[in-house]
């Protein structure tokens, strides 16, 4: 799991990984990173969510080794 | 040419990258650091980017501006790191036979690299204080409807 | 700056020239010379002017853009004489503080310079011959109110 | 008199000098271009006129020393 810009100087780190059960879909990961981060649990509703590269949503699927990245709005440009 | 870089961007390449003796037009947009931005004096600006996903979703945007704009030739370079005040962060260029499908290619280019493209812009105010810049209300993050208030 | 030359534009110089710390946008126009028009293939073009004439109109262009939109620079330049395939024939750049100003701004000076600006195009055509180019048909001539066949 | 692309090569000429009487207004000069340069005729109503530089009308008036440009649709960019 990949943080970028203010979400990861909320949860203090760029990567993490964490074991899920199969099936899980990326809802329950956003909850368990309020928790596991309290100071990100103000935006983590906010976040924007993309595995491997593509935009997902509170409930696409994660599959074994997927990168899962949350980040905040892009300010690119 | 997709292009994401910590150097200066090469407008001049760029330019030159996208002439085409099929096209009558060319339009080149560069997006500029910008001394005030809503009444505060930024000293400078730092970009970051989740790199792969970048590239790719730049060169979707491209694909689609395929599909609606007989574009000759496309080029969009970021630049990334830390940014003075004039420097240019982006340049979007772009070819095709008239001049009114290069504007508006060009444009929806820069506009949707915006929405899209997973890059974040911090800005160093003259206090001292820095802040990552997240454009319109964090409402429910739907991606490709994006809440995004007016960018420079 | 406005500008007519008979020597290849300098778009880095041009784009330059218009970027400022001010200005979060910069636009640039080329007009180049096109292979196929309507189908037939060019093989040069010449470019004439009323040059004084043609200068004063360009300058009032700009500053008609001015009181559209908050320009910080805009600068035009326009080759004449002999132009090969790919060669710049025009140049527009403009800045301001945000991107669809200078789309709109670039847009509005290239559009209206083809209507008003006292410039002339001879097509050099591959079968030998030549044709200068008078756009739409040529109804009774009202400056300002113009009928113009679309352009590359 | 300024004659530009077409109407100089009609005209076969860059600049003519007209002794007109005072007072004399555009539209009379338009008509003896169509007379002096008789293959210049067919194109003679289309073209646009300026005077010292800037577009004018039929109706306009013609000072002494005026430069009166005649030329055909322009065709820059």
């Amino acid at each position: 799991m990949k943080f970028f810009a203010r979400a990861r100087d909320l949860t203090g780190c760029d990567t993490v990984t964490w074991t899920v059960p199969p099936a899980t879909c990326v809802e329950p990961l956003r909850r368990r990173l309020a928790t596991e981060f309290p100071a990100i649990a103000v935006i983590a509703s906010h976040l924007f969510v993309a595995i491997n590269g593509d935009y997902a949503s509170d409930e696409t699927i994660v599959r074994d080794g997927d990168e899962v990245a949350f980040f905040p709005p892009v300010s690119g440009g | 040419m997709i292009q994401l870089t910590h150097d200066p961007i090469d407008t001049q390449a760029l330019t030159e990258s996208v002439r085409s003796p099929q096209a009558g037009a060319v339009v080149l947009f560069l997006g500029t650091v910008r001394e005030f931005t809503a009444g505060r004096q930024t000293v400078a600006l730092d970009y970051e980017a989740y790199s792969a996903m970048a590239v790719r979703k730049m060169e979707e945007l491209v694909e689609q501006a395929r599909t609606q704009w007989p574009i000759e030739k496309a080029a969009i370079v970021h630049r990334l790191g830390r940014m003075e005040l004039g420097d240019v962060s982006v340049a979007v260029a772009v070819s095709t036979p008239h001049r009114h499908q290069a504007f508006d290619a060009g444009r929806f280019l820069i506009d949707q690299l915006k929405i899209v493209v997973p890059i974040w812009k911090k800005e160093n105010w003259a206090d001292g204080t820095t802040e990552w810049v997240h454009p319109g209300s964090p409402g429910i993050a739907i991606p490709g409807v994006l809440l995004s208030g007016e960018q420079p």
